[in-house]
Protein backbone atom coordinates (compact mmCIF):
# COMPACT_ATOMS: atom_id res chain seq x y z
CA UNK A 1 0.00 0.00 0.00
CA UNK A 2 1.09 3.36 -0.96
CA UNK A 3 -0.06 6.56 0.60
CA UNK A 4 0.92 9.94 0.16
CA UNK A 5 -0.29 13.47 0.64
CA UNK A 6 1.28 16.01 -1.12
CA UNK A 7 2.68 19.35 -2.32
CA UNK A 8 4.13 18.51 -5.51
CA UNK A 9 3.18 16.94 -8.77
CA UNK A 10 3.29 13.52 -9.38
CA UNK A 11 4.08 11.75 -12.70
CA UNK A 12 0.95 9.02 -12.92
CA UNK A 13 2.82 6.85 -15.86
CA UNK A 14 5.74 6.28 -13.57
CA UNK A 15 3.33 5.88 -10.36
CA UNK A 16 1.41 3.20 -12.47
CA UNK A 17 4.50 1.48 -13.76
CA UNK A 18 5.89 1.34 -10.21
CA UNK A 19 2.65 -0.13 -9.15
CA UNK A 20 2.04 -2.58 -11.57
CA UNK A 21 5.99 -3.63 -11.32
CA UNK A 22 5.64 -4.75 -7.53
CA UNK A 23 2.41 -7.05 -8.28
CA UNK A 24 2.14 -10.82 -7.18
CA UNK A 25 -1.35 -12.39 -9.01
CA UNK A 26 -2.84 -9.56 -10.07
CA UNK A 27 -4.51 -9.67 -13.24
CA UNK A 28 -6.22 -6.58 -13.53
CA UNK A 29 -4.92 -3.08 -12.72
CA UNK A 30 -7.53 0.21 -12.73
CA UNK A 31 -6.19 3.83 -11.85
CA UNK A 32 -8.27 6.93 -11.84
CA UNK A 33 -6.58 10.38 -12.42
CA UNK A 34 -8.50 13.42 -11.74
CA UNK A 35 -7.35 16.26 -13.03
CA UNK A 36 -7.96 20.77 -12.64
CA UNK A 37 -10.88 20.88 -15.22
CA UNK A 38 -11.28 24.65 -16.85
CA UNK A 39 -15.19 24.02 -17.52
CA UNK A 40 -15.61 27.77 -18.52
CA UNK A 41 -12.29 29.33 -19.14
CA UNK A 42 -12.10 31.29 -16.90
CA UNK A 43 -10.58 29.35 -13.94
CA UNK A 44 -6.84 30.64 -13.32
CA UNK A 45 -6.11 28.17 -10.35
CA UNK A 46 -7.71 25.70 -7.67
CA UNK A 47 -6.48 25.54 -4.45
CA UNK A 48 -6.91 22.51 -2.11
CA UNK A 49 -7.14 23.07 1.90
CA UNK A 50 -6.53 19.88 3.91
CA UNK A 51 -6.40 19.14 7.41
CA UNK A 52 -2.47 17.84 7.87
CA UNK A 53 -2.67 14.76 10.20
CA UNK A 54 -6.66 13.94 9.72
CA UNK A 55 -6.00 13.67 6.20
CA UNK A 56 -3.46 10.68 5.89
CA UNK A 57 -5.67 9.14 8.60
CA UNK A 58 -9.21 8.94 7.07
CA UNK A 59 -7.41 7.79 3.71
CA UNK A 60 -5.98 5.12 5.67
CA UNK A 61 -9.20 3.95 7.04
CA UNK A 62 -10.68 4.09 3.41
CA UNK A 63 -8.11 1.82 1.88
CA UNK A 64 -8.53 -0.56 4.96
CA UNK A 65 -12.23 -0.66 4.00
CA UNK A 66 -11.07 -1.30 0.75
CA UNK A 67 -9.07 -4.20 1.55
CA UNK A 68 -11.23 -5.50 4.08
CA UNK A 69 -14.06 -5.45 1.32
CA UNK A 70 -12.25 -6.79 -1.95
CA UNK A 71 -9.32 -9.04 -2.39
CA UNK A 72 -6.94 -6.27 -3.51
CA UNK A 73 -3.22 -7.19 -4.37
CA UNK A 74 -2.44 -3.53 -3.65
CA UNK A 75 -3.76 -0.27 -3.60
CA UNK A 76 -2.36 3.49 -4.39
CA UNK A 77 -3.42 7.07 -3.40
CA UNK A 78 -1.88 10.34 -4.25
CA UNK A 79 -3.40 13.28 -2.75
CA UNK A 80 -2.39 16.86 -3.82
CA UNK A 81 -2.96 19.89 -1.84
CA UNK A 82 -2.05 23.84 -2.39
CA UNK A 83 -2.70 25.69 -5.47
CA UNK A 84 -3.26 23.78 -8.70
CA UNK A 85 -3.30 25.54 -12.35
CA UNK A 86 -5.72 24.16 -14.92
CA UNK A 87 -5.08 20.94 -16.01
CA UNK A 88 -2.71 19.90 -13.33
CA UNK A 89 -3.52 16.78 -11.66
CA UNK A 90 -5.10 16.46 -8.17
CA UNK A 91 -5.34 12.90 -7.33
CA UNK A 92 -4.49 9.24 -8.20
CA UNK A 93 -5.65 5.98 -6.99
CA UNK A 94 -4.93 2.63 -8.43
CA UNK A 95 -6.13 -0.85 -7.14
CA UNK A 96 -5.00 -4.23 -8.42
CA UNK A 97 -6.84 -7.55 -8.26
CA UNK A 98 -7.09 -10.83 -9.60
CA UNK A 99 -10.17 -9.91 -11.56
CA UNK A 100 -10.84 -6.56 -12.92
CA UNK A 101 -14.31 -6.06 -11.33
CA UNK A 102 -12.86 -5.72 -7.91
CA UNK A 103 -10.51 -3.35 -9.43
CA UNK A 104 -12.68 -1.25 -10.65
CA UNK A 105 -15.64 -1.47 -7.55
CA UNK A 106 -12.80 -0.93 -5.15
CA UNK A 107 -11.05 1.79 -7.40
CA UNK A 108 -14.65 3.64 -7.44
CA UNK A 109 -15.29 2.69 -4.01
CA UNK A 110 -11.83 4.79 -2.55
CA UNK A 111 -13.04 7.50 -4.76
CA UNK A 112 -16.67 7.64 -3.53
CA UNK A 113 -15.33 7.87 -0.50
CA UNK A 114 -12.42 10.33 -0.91
CA UNK A 115 -14.53 12.52 -2.52
CA UNK A 116 -17.12 13.19 0.68
CA UNK A 117 -14.79 11.36 3.75
CA UNK A 118 -11.40 13.08 3.56
CA UNK A 119 -10.53 16.12 4.78
CA UNK A 120 -9.72 18.43 1.23
CA UNK A 121 -11.61 21.29 0.18
CA UNK A 122 -11.42 22.58 -3.24
CA UNK A 123 -11.41 26.44 -3.79
CA UNK A 124 -11.66 27.75 -7.53
CA UNK A 125 -9.90 31.22 -8.44
CA UNK A 126 -11.37 32.72 -11.02
CA UNK A 127 -10.41 35.98 -13.11
CA UNK A 128 -13.72 37.70 -10.93
CA UNK A 129 -13.08 36.31 -7.66
CA UNK A 130 -12.78 32.95 -5.90
CA UNK A 131 -15.58 30.25 -5.01
CA UNK A 132 -15.19 27.37 -2.10
CA UNK A 133 -16.54 24.32 -4.20
CA UNK A 134 -19.42 22.98 -2.66
CA UNK A 135 -19.96 19.68 -2.14
CA UNK A 136 -22.84 18.03 -4.17
CA UNK A 137 -25.92 15.73 -2.97
CA UNK A 138 -25.22 13.34 -5.55
CA UNK A 139 -21.19 12.49 -4.32
CA UNK A 140 -22.97 11.77 -0.83
CA UNK A 141 -25.33 9.90 -2.35
CA UNK A 142 -22.66 8.01 -4.02
CA UNK A 143 -21.58 6.55 -0.49
CA UNK A 144 -25.26 4.49 -0.65
CA UNK A 145 -24.00 1.55 -3.67
CA UNK A 146 -21.24 0.48 -1.26
CA UNK B 1 -8.92 22.48 23.92
CA UNK B 2 -7.62 23.48 20.34
CA UNK B 3 -10.11 24.47 17.89
CA UNK B 4 -9.48 24.30 14.04
CA UNK B 5 -11.33 26.06 11.27
CA UNK B 6 -11.33 25.16 7.72
CA UNK B 7 -12.35 26.55 4.06
CA UNK B 8 -14.98 29.24 4.68
CA UNK B 9 -15.37 28.64 8.10
CA UNK B 10 -11.61 29.40 8.75
CA UNK B 11 -12.19 32.56 6.72
CA UNK B 12 -15.45 33.98 8.16
CA UNK B 13 -13.90 33.40 11.76
CA UNK B 14 -10.56 34.47 10.70
CA UNK B 15 -8.47 32.14 12.30
CA UNK B 16 -7.18 28.72 11.10
CA UNK B 17 -7.30 27.48 14.60
CA UNK B 18 -7.55 28.92 18.56
CA UNK B 19 -6.99 27.70 21.90
CA UNK B 20 -10.43 27.43 24.07
CA UNK B 21 -10.97 27.47 27.65
CA UNK B 22 -14.72 25.94 27.92
CA UNK B 23 -16.30 23.46 30.11
CA UNK B 24 -19.13 22.63 27.54
CA UNK B 25 -20.40 19.35 27.55
CA UNK B 26 -21.03 18.23 24.09
CA UNK B 27 -20.06 19.52 20.35
CA UNK B 28 -23.54 21.43 20.49
CA UNK B 29 -22.72 23.59 23.62
CA UNK B 30 -19.31 24.62 22.29
CA UNK B 31 -20.93 26.39 19.08
CA UNK B 32 -23.32 27.98 21.40
CA UNK B 33 -20.41 29.25 23.60
CA UNK B 34 -18.50 30.34 20.33
CA UNK B 35 -21.23 31.90 18.77
CA UNK B 36 -22.03 34.14 21.64
CA UNK B 37 -18.58 35.55 21.20
CA UNK B 38 -18.65 37.66 18.33
CA UNK B 39 -21.00 38.03 15.10
CA UNK B 40 -18.49 36.21 13.06
CA UNK B 41 -18.19 33.53 15.02
CA UNK B 42 -22.53 33.87 15.23
CA UNK B 43 -22.28 33.69 11.19
CA UNK B 44 -20.04 30.72 11.16
CA UNK B 45 -22.18 28.66 12.87
CA UNK B 46 -25.25 29.91 11.62
CA UNK B 47 -26.36 27.14 9.12
CA UNK B 48 -25.21 23.62 10.80
CA UNK B 49 -26.61 21.66 7.92
CA UNK B 50 -23.24 22.75 5.67
CA UNK B 51 -21.19 21.93 9.07
CA UNK B 52 -19.07 18.79 9.79
CA UNK B 53 -17.06 18.59 12.92
CA UNK B 54 -14.11 16.46 13.80
CA UNK B 55 -12.97 15.41 17.54
CA UNK B 56 -9.71 14.38 17.47
CA UNK B 57 -9.24 13.51 13.63
CA UNK B 58 -12.18 11.63 13.75
CA UNK B 59 -15.76 12.84 12.39
CA UNK B 60 -17.96 12.94 14.92
CA UNK B 61 -21.50 14.69 15.54
CA UNK B 62 -22.94 17.72 17.04
CA UNK B 63 -24.46 15.61 20.15
CA UNK B 64 -21.09 14.00 20.69
CA UNK B 65 -19.92 14.91 24.00
CA UNK B 66 -16.66 16.65 24.63
CA UNK B 67 -14.84 14.65 27.70
CA UNK B 68 -11.26 14.03 26.86
CA UNK B 69 -10.94 15.79 23.72
CA UNK B 70 -7.87 17.28 22.84
CA UNK B 71 -8.94 19.11 18.84
CA UNK B 72 -12.07 19.04 17.55
CA UNK B 73 -12.35 20.62 13.96
CA UNK B 74 -15.54 22.67 11.96
CA UNK B 75 -15.70 22.57 8.47
CA UNK B 76 -17.57 22.37 5.23
CA UNK B 77 -18.92 19.23 3.92
CA UNK B 78 -15.47 18.06 1.97
CA UNK B 79 -14.80 18.40 -1.78
CA UNK B 80 -11.66 15.92 -2.12
CA UNK B 81 -10.90 13.67 -4.83
CA UNK C 1 -8.87 7.81 -30.04
CA UNK C 2 -5.48 5.44 -30.39
CA UNK C 3 -6.45 1.56 -31.36
CA UNK C 4 -3.58 -0.56 -31.35
CA UNK C 5 -3.57 -4.44 -31.84
CA UNK C 6 0.32 -5.07 -31.31
CA UNK C 7 2.58 -7.88 -30.67
CA UNK C 8 4.80 -5.91 -28.75
CA UNK C 9 4.89 -5.25 -25.45
CA UNK C 10 3.91 -1.37 -24.65
CA UNK C 11 4.66 0.96 -21.75
CA UNK C 12 1.17 1.62 -19.68
CA UNK C 13 2.72 4.75 -18.00
CA UNK C 14 3.99 6.04 -20.80
CA UNK C 15 0.50 5.36 -22.78
CA UNK C 16 -1.31 6.75 -19.69
CA UNK C 17 1.03 9.83 -19.60
CA UNK C 18 0.29 10.35 -23.59
CA UNK C 19 -2.89 9.80 -22.96
CA UNK C 20 -3.47 12.67 -20.30
CA UNK C 21 -1.79 14.77 -22.09
CA UNK C 22 -3.99 15.52 -24.96
CA UNK C 23 -6.98 15.95 -22.79
CA UNK C 24 -8.88 19.12 -23.11
CA UNK C 25 -11.97 20.10 -20.52
CA UNK C 26 -11.06 16.27 -19.11
CA UNK C 27 -11.55 15.96 -15.31
CA UNK C 28 -11.27 12.49 -14.69
CA UNK C 29 -9.09 9.39 -16.69
CA UNK C 30 -9.75 5.65 -15.80
CA UNK C 31 -6.70 3.05 -17.44
CA UNK C 32 -7.40 -0.58 -16.77
CA UNK C 33 -4.51 -3.12 -17.70
CA UNK C 34 -4.82 -6.89 -17.80
CA UNK C 35 -2.05 -8.84 -16.90
CA UNK C 36 -0.74 -12.44 -17.38
CA UNK C 37 -2.03 -13.98 -14.36
CA UNK C 38 -0.23 -16.94 -13.18
CA UNK C 39 -2.82 -18.29 -10.59
CA UNK C 40 -1.23 -21.86 -9.61
CA UNK C 41 2.14 -21.71 -10.60
CA UNK C 42 2.34 -23.61 -13.93
CA UNK C 43 1.90 -21.49 -16.26
CA UNK C 44 4.62 -21.22 -18.67
CA UNK C 45 2.91 -19.01 -21.31
CA UNK C 46 -0.39 -17.29 -22.52
CA UNK C 47 -0.76 -17.66 -26.51
CA UNK C 48 -3.23 -15.04 -27.93
CA UNK C 49 -4.56 -15.85 -31.38
CA UNK C 50 -6.74 -13.02 -32.99
CA UNK C 51 -8.36 -12.50 -36.05
CA UNK C 52 -6.62 -9.54 -38.22
CA UNK C 53 -9.00 -7.03 -39.96
CA UNK C 54 -11.91 -8.13 -37.57
CA UNK C 55 -9.86 -7.90 -34.55
CA UNK C 56 -9.58 -3.95 -35.57
CA UNK C 57 -13.10 -3.33 -37.13
CA UNK C 58 -14.37 -4.97 -33.89
CA UNK C 59 -12.80 -3.15 -31.15
CA UNK C 60 -13.36 0.78 -33.64
CA UNK C 61 -17.14 -0.51 -33.54
CA UNK C 62 -16.98 -0.83 -29.46
CA UNK C 63 -15.40 2.35 -28.80
CA UNK C 64 -18.07 3.59 -31.42
CA UNK C 65 -20.85 2.40 -28.61
CA UNK C 66 -18.76 3.96 -25.62
CA UNK C 67 -18.19 7.16 -27.06
CA UNK C 68 -22.20 7.40 -28.36
CA UNK C 69 -23.05 6.41 -25.26
CA UNK C 70 -20.98 8.55 -22.52
CA UNK C 71 -19.39 12.30 -23.18
CA UNK C 72 -15.60 10.85 -23.49
CA UNK C 73 -12.87 13.18 -24.52
CA UNK C 74 -10.97 10.49 -25.28
CA UNK C 75 -10.47 6.71 -25.42
CA UNK C 76 -7.06 4.38 -25.98
CA UNK C 77 -7.63 0.75 -26.48
CA UNK C 78 -4.44 -1.54 -26.95
CA UNK C 79 -4.75 -5.18 -27.04
CA UNK C 80 -1.73 -7.54 -27.90
CA UNK C 81 -1.08 -11.27 -29.54
CA UNK C 82 1.37 -13.64 -29.36
CA UNK C 83 3.05 -15.56 -26.97
CA UNK C 84 2.99 -13.47 -23.69
CA UNK C 85 4.96 -14.60 -20.56
CA UNK C 86 3.44 -14.52 -16.84
CA UNK C 87 3.13 -11.16 -15.51
CA UNK C 88 3.38 -9.32 -18.83
CA UNK C 89 1.09 -6.87 -20.11
CA UNK C 90 -2.33 -8.23 -22.42
CA UNK C 91 -4.22 -5.03 -22.81
CA UNK C 92 -4.66 -1.57 -21.66
CA UNK C 93 -7.82 0.70 -22.06
CA UNK C 94 -8.08 4.47 -21.01
CA UNK C 95 -10.99 6.72 -20.80
CA UNK C 96 -11.27 10.42 -20.74
CA UNK C 97 -14.55 12.32 -19.24
CA UNK C 98 -15.51 15.49 -17.38
CA UNK C 99 -16.78 13.72 -14.75
CA UNK C 100 -15.76 10.24 -12.56
CA UNK C 101 -18.89 8.36 -13.22
CA UNK C 102 -18.81 8.34 -17.36
CA UNK C 103 -14.68 7.49 -17.21
CA UNK C 104 -15.26 4.22 -14.78
CA UNK C 105 -18.79 3.09 -16.83
CA UNK C 106 -17.07 3.68 -20.22
CA UNK C 107 -13.72 1.91 -19.13
CA UNK C 108 -16.00 -0.77 -17.75
CA UNK C 109 -18.42 -1.29 -20.62
CA UNK C 110 -15.03 -1.17 -22.95
CA UNK C 111 -13.45 -4.25 -21.28
CA UNK C 112 -16.75 -6.34 -20.54
CA UNK C 113 -17.11 -5.92 -24.36
CA UNK C 114 -13.15 -6.47 -25.29
CA UNK C 115 -13.98 -9.68 -23.28
CA UNK C 116 -16.34 -11.10 -25.60
CA UNK C 117 -16.73 -9.17 -28.63
CA UNK C 118 -13.58 -9.13 -30.13
CA UNK C 119 -11.97 -11.87 -31.59
CA UNK C 120 -9.33 -13.12 -29.16
CA UNK C 121 -8.75 -16.31 -27.81
CA UNK C 122 -6.42 -17.06 -25.01
CA UNK C 123 -4.27 -20.51 -24.47
CA UNK C 124 -2.62 -21.27 -21.72
CA UNK C 125 0.44 -22.93 -22.21
CA UNK C 126 1.53 -24.91 -18.82
CA UNK C 127 4.55 -27.76 -18.28
CA UNK C 128 2.04 -30.33 -18.73
CA UNK C 129 0.39 -29.46 -21.71
CA UNK C 130 -1.70 -26.35 -23.23
CA UNK C 131 -5.93 -25.79 -23.06
CA UNK C 132 -7.57 -23.39 -24.75
CA UNK C 133 -9.32 -20.66 -21.61
CA UNK C 134 -13.27 -21.26 -21.72
CA UNK C 135 -15.18 -18.33 -22.23
CA UNK C 136 -16.95 -17.68 -18.84
CA UNK C 137 -20.93 -17.45 -18.44
CA UNK C 138 -20.42 -14.48 -16.47
CA UNK C 139 -18.52 -12.57 -18.81
CA UNK C 140 -21.50 -13.16 -21.24
CA UNK C 141 -23.81 -12.21 -18.30
CA UNK C 142 -21.61 -8.93 -17.80
CA UNK C 143 -22.58 -7.56 -21.05
CA UNK C 144 -26.62 -7.47 -19.75
CA UNK C 145 -25.96 -4.40 -17.59
CA UNK C 146 -25.29 -2.05 -20.25
CA UNK D 1 -15.86 -18.45 -50.68
CA UNK D 2 -12.80 -18.29 -47.82
CA UNK D 3 -12.90 -20.27 -44.77
CA UNK D 4 -11.53 -19.27 -41.84
CA UNK D 5 -10.94 -21.47 -38.66
CA UNK D 6 -9.70 -19.87 -34.99
CA UNK D 7 -8.10 -21.45 -31.33
CA UNK D 8 -9.30 -24.87 -30.84
CA UNK D 9 -11.59 -25.17 -34.14
CA UNK D 10 -8.05 -24.32 -36.28
CA UNK D 11 -6.68 -26.79 -34.27
CA UNK D 12 -10.09 -29.53 -35.00
CA UNK D 13 -9.58 -29.09 -38.67
CA UNK D 14 -5.62 -28.68 -39.06
CA UNK D 15 -6.05 -25.55 -41.29
CA UNK D 16 -6.34 -21.81 -40.67
CA UNK D 17 -8.31 -21.34 -43.71
CA UNK D 18 -9.50 -22.75 -46.82
CA UNK D 19 -10.88 -22.07 -50.26
CA UNK D 20 -14.31 -23.28 -50.31
CA UNK D 21 -16.76 -23.71 -53.64
CA UNK D 22 -20.36 -24.18 -51.90
CA UNK D 23 -23.85 -23.21 -53.02
CA UNK D 24 -24.72 -23.31 -49.77
CA UNK D 25 -27.70 -20.89 -48.86
CA UNK D 26 -26.50 -20.44 -45.07
CA UNK D 27 -24.17 -20.77 -42.71
CA UNK D 28 -25.98 -23.55 -41.42
CA UNK D 29 -26.17 -25.68 -44.67
CA UNK D 30 -22.17 -24.72 -44.98
CA UNK D 31 -21.50 -26.63 -41.66
CA UNK D 32 -23.53 -29.73 -42.85
CA UNK D 33 -21.44 -29.57 -46.05
CA UNK D 34 -18.63 -29.37 -44.06
CA UNK D 35 -19.35 -32.01 -41.59
CA UNK D 36 -20.16 -34.48 -44.37
CA UNK D 37 -16.75 -33.94 -45.78
CA UNK D 38 -14.45 -35.82 -43.09
CA UNK D 39 -14.21 -36.75 -39.52
CA UNK D 40 -12.26 -33.52 -38.41
CA UNK D 41 -14.63 -31.23 -39.44
CA UNK D 42 -17.93 -33.42 -38.09
CA UNK D 43 -15.63 -33.05 -34.63
CA UNK D 44 -14.80 -29.58 -34.91
CA UNK D 45 -18.66 -28.47 -35.60
CA UNK D 46 -20.47 -31.21 -33.10
CA UNK D 47 -21.05 -28.81 -30.51
CA UNK D 48 -22.68 -25.70 -32.09
CA UNK D 49 -23.38 -24.04 -28.82
CA UNK D 50 -19.87 -23.36 -28.73
CA UNK D 51 -18.90 -22.05 -31.96
CA UNK D 52 -19.78 -18.62 -33.25
CA UNK D 53 -19.49 -17.41 -36.69
CA UNK D 54 -18.73 -14.19 -38.27
CA UNK D 55 -19.58 -13.20 -41.94
CA UNK D 56 -17.06 -10.81 -43.82
CA UNK D 57 -15.80 -10.01 -40.45
CA UNK D 58 -19.15 -9.31 -38.47
CA UNK D 59 -20.45 -11.66 -35.87
CA UNK D 60 -23.67 -13.09 -37.64
CA UNK D 61 -25.72 -16.62 -37.02
CA UNK D 62 -25.75 -19.75 -38.05
CA UNK D 63 -29.05 -19.20 -40.34
CA UNK D 64 -27.91 -16.07 -41.40
CA UNK D 65 -27.86 -16.58 -45.72
CA UNK D 66 -23.96 -16.66 -47.35
CA UNK D 67 -25.28 -14.37 -51.04
CA UNK D 68 -22.36 -12.22 -51.37
CA UNK D 69 -20.01 -13.41 -48.44
CA UNK D 70 -16.58 -13.43 -49.38
CA UNK D 71 -15.35 -14.78 -45.97
CA UNK D 72 -16.93 -17.03 -43.30
CA UNK D 73 -15.04 -17.84 -39.60
CA UNK D 74 -15.64 -19.92 -37.52
CA UNK D 75 -14.29 -19.71 -33.85
CA UNK D 76 -15.33 -20.24 -30.39
CA UNK D 77 -16.02 -18.05 -27.82
CA UNK D 78 -14.25 -15.01 -27.60
CA UNK D 79 -11.95 -14.72 -24.88
CA UNK D 80 -10.06 -11.42 -25.02
CA UNK D 81 -9.19 -8.30 -22.66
Amino acid sequence: MRLSVQEVEFDAGAELNAFSAGLAGAGAVVSFTGIVRDSDGTLSAMEIEHYPGMTEAAIAAIITQAQTRWDLADVLVIHRYGKLEPSAQIMMVATASRHRLAAFEAAEFLMDYLKSRAPFWKKEIGRDGSTWVDAKDEDESALKRW
Amino acid sequence: MEVLYFAWVRERIGLPRERVETTAPTVMALITELMAREERYALAFSDLKSLRVALDQKLSSFDAPLAGVREVAFFPPMTGG
